[in-house]
């Protein structure tokens, strides 16, 4: 496997994850997962659907990998995201790090996830019984 | 001259694609295309933020525009 | 399932943990896995041996979940570490937390390995080619 | 009296169970009994740390030790 795996899925398969990373200089790996909650601000989400620009999501991904990798020296590191409609509990995001050290991997995790939140073109739609929303669209 | 759109950004034009075909009204820099679709569309000047896209890369307000080039409104992400 | 799961095993599956974790109240799941790495020091590790006084091993394991719990209001919480002899790449312990937010998974994840770490009444054995070395034993 | 030996302690015992059998030196409490492991086996001294569980929980130095109770020597931990 690549040192760095970096994809556009429709459906993420979260029980692979440790074996992608799995590596023989490794002695920690770290994973995210984020999933579809329920609620929020107290109101009950019936779905999300997530669009992407695929082209510029991937790159930004990569270059989030790459300087992860760089700056923690990971072994292997993976960012998943996953498109389209996805229901209470199913995953839409997997992010993962996996290095020599413990420090390493959990400050590389943090990292994948915040700076993917702040900078990939990717747009999730939250789904009310009433409305929809874009989220962190308006102020 | 062709602008891609997404999320929000689609909804508000209620279109995929917007169009520049009339060689007066292309914008010529990331800044002028910002500035011309606030205001044919007001609902951008109401986002929490607006970036430009050019060739898959997000591009500075001076960056210059070319027909040729990939061009896309990136509204506030929210991946993740 | 409950929300807490505190075992003590013979071999480790990764594949299931997120599911494990799984939660409609959660938008996040943060998962440490730590595994056999095959250099230590510059040396060559061959394998490990755990072993563990597994009635105080499985009380310590348990406060520090119900403290995790408590303290980052998780919605479940796994901490399952292996015993017995393990090769290079093979997972030793997992930890995880599943919360409504990410900054809560990730912290307790990270407490759960430091305080199972200081605490909890396991012992490694490094097998390297011509040693064994009883981890943390001398100073 | 019998004490649980783990990890190291065993090894430097050579045995998984200490015997305390004689009624005049059976420790009376946790800081007895790590003098007396101290003394008999000078290797203890050695080591990073030297815990003791009563019943399966940590115990600090004063806590008395009943022959029903039950004690391990717990050296330094090295889970994870």
């Amino acid at each position: 496997m690549d040192k760095k795996v970096i994809e556009i899925v429709d459906r993420i398969d979260t029980s692979q994850v440790f074996s992608e990373l799995s590596d023989a200089q490794s002695g920690g790996i770290c994973v995210f997962v984020g999933t579809v909650r329920e609620f929020t601000q107290g109101e009950e989400v019936v779905s999300l659907e997530f669009e992407t620009y695929k082209k510029m999501a991937i790159k930004e991904m990569d270059k989030i990998a790459s300087d992860a990798v760089e700056k923690w020296s990971l072994n292997k590191v993976i960012i998943r995201h996953a498109i389209g409609l996805k229901k209470v509990e199913e995953p839409v995001v997997v992010v993962g790090a996996s290095s020599a050290h413990r420090d390493a991997c959990f400050e590389a995790c943090r990292y994948l996830i915040d700076t993917l939140k702040e900078t990939v073109p990717i747009w999730k739609k939250e789904m009310f019984e009433n409305k929809t929303v874009w989220v962190s669209a308006h102020p | 001259m062709e602008v891609l759109l997404f999320g929000i950004a689609k909804d508000i034009v209620g279109e995929s694609q917007l169009q520049f075909t009339e060689s007066d009204k292309v914008p010529s820099s990331v800044s002028e295309l910002k500035r011309m679709i606030s205001e044919t569309y007001p609902e951008f000047g109401k986002l929490t933020s607006l970036a430009v896209a050019v060739n898959s890369e997000y591009a500075e307000d001076n960056v210059p525009l070319d027909r040729n080039d990939e061009i896309a409104i990136i509204p506030p992400v929210s991946g993740g």
